[in-house]
């Protein structure tokens, strides 16, 4: 029995990280910019980790804060190109970022390994320590969303004009969700690295990039639980579908599609939705 | 990985090896053992690698893995097979796998020593230039490379060209006409067959001058090869480690696949079909308690076990790393011949 | 030419019109008046084929039209112009009008690009520009001449004075006299109530998703109770 | 007390002259009133004073402050606030959100605070919700508080971003076509709301096309023509001008 | 060299035409990137392949691969985006949406073809090759200019100058007022897709054709570059689609010739990084109105 939990852990390891770069997503659409550049960030702090490690032995402590600042900054810098952009073209311009980022990374073999990827990095992240961090990104996006920032990412994200009109900053305040966003995906890329013993280019491409989006999407991005409830079915399904083995792709592609026709908002925030119109419905009853 | 980037190995190396374990079953020669095969697709993804294999070996309690393919999947997986203390029997090329354990084992010869007999051909022939093409988003595609290049450039052979491709690359038109007016005696191109094939093909189009010496991989020795190429890619040497016609046992071998999956075997699946095998022959030299720790011994303890591949005879040596003779063969109107 | 029984519409779960009746005879004016969320545009885009009725009928001329699709109504003649200006916004005037054909659907057109531009010269002036960059007013304009493209034989208007500068409402007005004249058959949805009764030969008041009162134009604006909800004090 | 004032004001959209050499003052504790024919270049003012829009060349201040190339936020915390004429509600908050976020201007606590979710940070969120509540109350409006905002009628949806421009509690409030949609009845109602906000200091812009509605709220009357000043003045010198008259009354009206 | 590789760089431009101006076309239409976009034309290379496998001629191939891939596509339509069009919220949802069509296209074309790269048979297209002025031209590169062209002169017109055309891009605007006008906007979204697939399609047969390599995932690659060629033409606009299919085609083959070959990817999108922050909304792209619009 014991061993079947353990067997299952690593997915339990997975799900926390993968919640960490969920909001990291989250963070940014939320706020109205239609960037998909988790992906890098999380590389780039995963890499930085991964590199303080092992090339510089240095404690994860130091790694992790490294990555966590590294994301953090290069997000800070790209979101200053970003603000000039606008919906799908931010989207490109973050997956061009990607794909540069990551052709860089297979370039620069010396330093990260190249397309053979960082290996033996040491394990020194556990379950225990994913969960706090996955704790802390959880409460911090729900400390977020109760506040005045919360707010203003909502009054921006649904129309900037009215925002900027109220006298929201909309420059500031994306630059804040980039700079959280970014944070969160160093943080928990670095903490990947310090999970995984090994690191591989691609780990941080497109696949992650659509993985990612896709917790976000199917979970409802305007709730903290969006991307925890997101995250955990589709790390979950796949595994139930494990079985159906060459049916597996397939079977995730169907439940996209039928999740976002049926379910457009996310499963969360649908059912909120339905929660609110039914009280409001009773009140009207009630009243009538 | 029978699924995703390596699907192209993966999907005949199971068949292979699915084809052996038949075979073992049917004449009963596990040596009295229950084994029971589970397969698992890890999609060329590192960490569902890692996570299939911690799993099991905690949940299903398997006692060896054989995979996964890649070299980056198996260094990633390589400390978690030595942590759980479970033998692990990759088909990845690269040596250093071996580093993170006595629990690794890998069925492929290192690229030194299949890629030289190669390289030392080409030197034979005496081209005054070569033109190097290589994947470069694989380890194992470099290495092969590497090889070469420093065997060529050791003789005195110029470098004119050391271009990279990516796995995915289709479009050869530029680079073709880059090779083209390179105009080099030789061209080394190291990629999966088709790809391999396809950048002939193009450089032929181009305008390749007709006697260039061409040179691939242990690919290129796949039908794969030919039935892309056709006679474009008449002429080129490579390693063989396998070849259908080189014995009795390797036509066998052949013959039971065909009729099983209507294909001609390629390379993995003969590696497949060899590594089914030492994992048997393991098993039946275990004794009776077969556990993690007598299979790792046993698995080591592999001597002049007969098999379908290179000179017939597979050996691990006291660092693990395995041989079984290759040579270099030549395509030669669609039949592979000694040179 | 137009009747409509027992319609009730709701969006999920709010009500929106409670069990309408009312009917438009052919040739006739018919205004709509009452307050804000009363369900006078639900009313029209329920005719139109926007909305779906839970229960009730719509009947245009001898064929049942309830729940029908929108452009399937456009094919009887039964023409929109919906409420808030929602002209194509990255076409040009012209290509705006030249859409506004489709409605035909093989029908004879009662006015041509000249007849329209006649009623709203500035559009001819402005034939070339964005619509999305006219103006508020300009574009109220495009959206009517746009539906006049369609051959309508029923004209829903939704509020189509919102926004308009007195001068170019009394144009409007002036053009939908003709067009009634020409005997063209309308149903009015207006919030400038004295302005809906003088340019109607009935009215219906609706409040809270019913008909609270019906009569002739003339007697309603006379009625205490009108005057009071809808004319204010002057 | 301040006063809004654009000094020779243009607006040019490639060829097209939307306004030109425009001079209006709005002072604190009035009704100013704009009209002027469709594509006269109101909404284009409004614009411009709110930064959605460059200005060609020109000047505004609000009192001493020049805020004419200022970015829009900055212009809100000026003071200014404003109503859209093709209303622009949040579609996807409830009423009572769409006005909290009026509040933002005015929101003190930290961003640190807000990321920690510090006890500061839930409490302005309290009083802020409260605060939007009785808001509502003043345009009737406190039965619709937990209804989406898009799913509002149009008279209530414009009432709804009234609201919203109060919270930002401003000095001048620029109001475009804020009665357009609603009968007599409803928009006296209004006028009240209006002239109590002219009454407690604030300088309004009132744009409007009811012109007996800008006749009776406002004292001084700017009329707008091709993007020029046509006429300027109380209600019954403008409304009685003959240039006025023949570009924006018509004869029926004078009648 | 650099001539050779000019003419080079023009037939891959023609290539990437053909596939991005479907995607431009639905993109511009419903602002929605079909990522299953690659997988059509996938799906185009296989049809054909499979027909002339099967013993079919390759111009039976090539008309049954546009059919195909226009039916497939307005499958897609039907199925991923239809449902979306009502809530609103196809920007988001689309994407997600059509990469599980492309998932689940890929995945069984991955098994019909036993995940194996298939090619034409030899000389299914005669190799015939011309040479002047010291270039070299293939029969099919002259073929796969042609066609390139042709599809794209008739679907400017179809767009840009009848009524069908109109009635597309009002439905693009305002659906709901289209529909008021007598359009019906599910017929003109099919025949919207239908076009797009078509043309992706055909795409898919000239690169199988031309590269000989065709696998369940031959459209990712491209899926990547014409996702950059619309930004850089511009939201939906067809001329940028093109100019911009002509730029990249021209990039990547002159990278390819005169560069380190690593670093091939990292020049073009670092440059179309370049030139979003010169020109926000692309080469050819309309400047928005107003600088703050309204979007969700
Ligand atoms: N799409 C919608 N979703 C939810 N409720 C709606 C929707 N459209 C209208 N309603 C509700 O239906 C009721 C009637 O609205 P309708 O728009 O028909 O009123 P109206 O008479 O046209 O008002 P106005 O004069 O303000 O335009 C209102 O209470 C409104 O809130
Ligand atoms: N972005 C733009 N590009 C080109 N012309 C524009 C643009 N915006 C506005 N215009 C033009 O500027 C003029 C003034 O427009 P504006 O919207 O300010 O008018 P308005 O006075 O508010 O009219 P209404 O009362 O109808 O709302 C119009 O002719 C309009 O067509
Ligand atoms: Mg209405
Ligand atoms: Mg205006």
């Amino acid at each position: 029995m014991s061993g079947i939990i353990a067997g299952y852990l690593p997915l339990f390891d997975l799900y926390l990280i993968h919640v960490g770069l969920a909001f990291s997503q989250y963070i940014v659409l939320r706020a109205g910019v239609f960037s998909l550049a988790t992906a890098a960030f999380a590389g780039i702090g995963a890499y930085t980790a991964g590199i303080f490690a092992v090339n510089l032995g240095l404690h994860p402590a130091i790694g992790l804060l490294a990555g966590t600042l590294t994301g953090m900054g290069a997000a800070i810098f790209l979101s200053i190109p970003l603000a000039r952009l606008r919906g799908v073209y931010q989207a490109i311009a973050t997956v061009a970022f990607i794909q540069i980022c990551l052709s860089l990374n297979v370039y620069s073999e010396s330093l990260t390994g190249g397309a053979m990827g960082l290996n033996n990095i040491p394990k020194t992240v556990g379950t225990g320590t994913l969960f706090v961090f996955a704790a802390l990104a959880t409460y911090m996006i729900w400390a977020i969303e109760r506040g005045r920032l919360g707010r203003a990412f909502n009054a921006i994200r649904q129309d900037e004009a009215v925002a900027a009109s109220l006298g929201i900053s909309i420059t500031r305040h994306q630059m804040l969700a980039f700079a959280i966003s970014g944070a969160l995906a160093g943080l928990f890329g670095g903490l990947e690295a310090y999970h995984a013993y090994a690191l591989d280019p691609n780990q941080f491409g497109f696949h992650l990039l659509i993985t990612i989006l896709s917790y976000v999407i199917l979970g409802g991005r305007n709730t903290v639980l969006g991307p925890l409830v997101g995250c955990a079915i589709l790390i979950i399904l796949p595994e139930l579908a494990r079985p159906l083995a060459e049916n597996r792709m397939v079977i995730y592609g169907v439940m996209l599609i039928v999740v976002i026709n049926y379910v457009p908002k996310g499963i969360v925030d649908t059912a909120l939705d339905a929660i609110r119109a039914r009280r409001l419905k009773m009140r009207e009853e009630t009243v009538s | 990985s029978t699924t995703s980037t390596y699907a192209f190995v993966g999907e005949p190396l199971v068949n292979g090896m699915k084809l052996a374990a038949d075979e073992i079953s049917a004449a009963d020669n596990w040596g009295g053992h229950n084994v029971e095969i589970i397969y698992q697709d890890n999609r060329s993804d590192k960490q569902e690698a890692i996570a299939l294999i911690t799993r099991m070996a905690q949940s299903e309690n398997a006692d060896i893995v054989v995979g996964p393919i890649a070299t980056s999947e198996a260094m990633a997986t390589g400390p978690v097979a030595v942590d759980l203390k479970i033998p692990m029997f990759t088909t990845a090329t690269s040596p250093a796998v071996l580093e993170a354990g006595p629990y690794i084992f890998k069925s492929t010869e290192t690229a030194d020593a299949y890629m030289a007999p190669v390289g030392e051909h080409i030197v034979s022939l005496k081209p005054s230039n070569c033109f190097l093409v290589s994947i470069r988003d694989n380890e194992g595609y470099i290495r092969q490379r590497n090889v070469i290049r420093d065997i060529l450039t050791g003789a005195g052979v110029e470098i004119v060209g050391d271009e990279s491709i990516l796995a995915a690359d289709t479009d050869f038109t530029a680079l073709s006409t880059k090779i083209v007016s390179n105009e080099p005696d030789c061209l080394f191109v190291t990629a999966p067959p088709e790809q391999a094939a396809n950048i002939i093909i193009q450089a032929r189009q181009a305008g390749l001058d007709g006697d260039t010496i061409l040179a691939g991989d242990s690919g290129a020795g796949s039908q794969k090869l030919i039935d892309a190429g056709g006679s474009a890619v008449d002429g080129i040497l490579f390693p063989a480690s396998f070849v259908a016609s080189a014995s009795d046992s390797s036509k066998a071998f052949s013959e039971a696949y065909e009729a099983e999956f209507g294909k001609a075997p390629d390379l993995w699946a003969a590696t497949g079909y060899t590594m089914m095998n030492t994992v048997a022959n393991a098993i039946r030299n275990a004794g009776d308690d077969v556990n993690r720790e007598s299979l790792r011994e046993a698995m080591a303890a592999t001597k002049d076990l007969p098999v379908v591949m290179g000179q017939g005879m597979l050996s691990f040596d006291e660092n693990r790393i395995p041989s079984m003779g290759g040579i270099v063969m030549k395509l030669e109107d669609g039949k592979w011949v000694k040179p | 030419m137009l009747e409509v029984r027992d319609l009730k519409v709701s969006y999920s779960g709010i009500q929106a019109l409670r069990g309408v009746s009312m009917n438009v005879s052919s040739g006739e004016t018919v205004a709509l008046i009452g307050p804000n969320g009363a369900g006078k545009s639900s009313l029209l885009n329920t005719i139109s084929g926007i909305v779906r009725p839970e229960s009730g009928s719509v009947m245009f001329e001898a064929g049942d039209i309830t729940g029908a699709r929108a452009w399937v109504v456009t094919k009887a003649g039964v023409l929109q112009v919906p409420e808030g200006r929602k002209v194509f916004g990255e076409m040009t005037v012209l290509e705006n009008l030249q859409v506004g054909e489709t409605a035909l659907h093989g029908r004879a057109p009662t006015y041509r690009l000249q007849d329209v531009f006649d009623v709203f010269p500035i559009l001819q002036e402005r034939r070339e520009q964005r619509a999305g960059s006219l103006s508020g007013g300009q574009q109220q304009m495009l959206v009517i001449a746009r539906a006049l493209m369609g051959g309508p034989r029923l004209l829903l208007l939704d509020e189509p004075s919102l926004g308009l500068a007195p001068v170019i409402i009394s144009q409007v007005f002036d053009a939908l006299a003709e067009l009634k004249a020409q005997g063209l058959t309308i149903l009015l949805v207006e919030q400038n109530a004295h302005l809906a009764l003088t340019a109607s030969d009935r009215a219906y008041v609706i409040e809270q998703g019913r008909i609270m009162k019906s009569g002739a134009s003339m007697d309603l604006a006379k009625d205490p109770e009108v005057t009071a909800l809808y004319l204010g004090q002057e | 007390m301040s006063t809004l004032k654009l000094t020779n004001l243009s607006k040019r959209f490639g060829g097209v002259v939307a306004s030109e050499d425009v001079n209006i003052e709005v002072p604190a504790g009035k009704v100013i009133g704009l009209i002027g024919p469709n594509g006269a270049g109101k909404t284009t003012i409004v614009n411009m004073i709110t930064g959605l829009l460059p200005v060609t060349s020109g000047t505004i201040h609000v009192g001493n402050a020049d805020i004419t190339h200022a970015p829009a936020h900055e212009i809100c915390r000026a003071g200014l606030a404003r109503t859209f004429q093709n209303i622009r509600l949040l579609g996807e908050a409830t009423v009572l959100e769409n006005v909290m976020i009026g509040f933002h201007r005015h929101e003190t606590s930290s961003t640190f605070a807000a990321l920690l979710g510090l006890p500061e940070a839930g409490r302005e969120t309290a009083t802020l919700k409260e605060r939007a509540f009785s808001l509502l109350g003043e345009f009737d409006l406190q039965a619709f508080a937990d209804y989406p905002a898009s799913g509002l009628s149009y008279g209530h949806q414009r009432k709804v971003e009234m609201a919203r421009a109060m919270a930002s509690e401003p000095d001048f409030v620029l109001l475009d076509e804020p009665i357009a949609g609603m009968n007599d009845v409803e928009s006296n109602a209004l006028a009240e709301i209006f002239m109590g906000l002219a009454s407690s200091g604030k300088g309004v812009l009132l744009i409007e096309h009811n012109v007996r509605f800008v006749a009776k709220l406002c004292s001084y009357i700017y009329v707008l023509d091709g993007g020029k000043l046509i006429s300027e003045g109380t209600s019954d010198h403008v409304l009685n001008d003959p240039e006025v008259i023949s570009a924006y009354l018509g004869d029926a009206h004078h009648a | 060299m650099l001539a050779q590789q000019l003419l080079n760089g023009l037939v891959v431009s023609g290539v990437y035409a053909l596939f991005s101006l479907g995607f431009t076309l639905v993109f511009g239409i419903q602002r929605i990137l079909n990522l299953a976009h690659g997988a059509i034309f996938m799906t185009g290379a296989m049809v054909a392949f499979y027909t002339v496998k099967g013993g079919g001629p390759l111009w039976l191939g090539f008309i049954l691969a546009i059919l195909a891939s226009g039916a497939l596509s307005v499958l897609v339509e039907i199925v991923c985006f239809r449902r979306l069009r009502k809530t609103g919220d196809e920007e988001f949802g689309g994407i997600i949406s059509s990469i599980g069509a492309g998932l689940v296209i890929t995945t069984i074309a991955q098994q019909v073809s036993s995940t194996q790269v298939l090619r034409f048979p030899f000389e299914t297209f005669p190799v015939v090759i011309f040479k002047f002025w010291g270039l070299r031209v293939s029969m099919l590169q002259l073929f796969m200019a042609g066609a390139a062209i042709i599809l794209v002169l008739i679907l400017g017109y179809y767009v840009y100058r009848t009524a069908f055309g109109r009635r597309i891009r009002a439905v693009t605007d305002n659906e709901h007022a289209a529909m008021l006008m007598g359009i019906n906007p599910n017929f003109v979204y099919s025949q919207t897709y239908f076009l797009a697939g078509a043309l992706a399609g055909a795409a898919g047969v000239l690169v199988g054709l031309a590269f000989n390599s065709i696998t369940f995932l031959m459209g990712e690659p491209y899926l990547m570059f014409a996702f950059a060629i619309i930004i850089l033409g511009g939201l939906g606009s067809i001329p940028g689609a093109l100019l911009a299919s002509l730029v990249f085609g021209m990039v990547q083959t002159l990278t390819i010739a005169y560069l380190p070959s690593g670093l091939t990817d990292t020049i073009i999108f670092a440059s179309l990084f370049l030139i979003l922050l010169v020109r926000p909304h692309g080469i050819l792209g309309k400047e928005d109105a107003g600088n703050l619009r309204g979007r969700r």
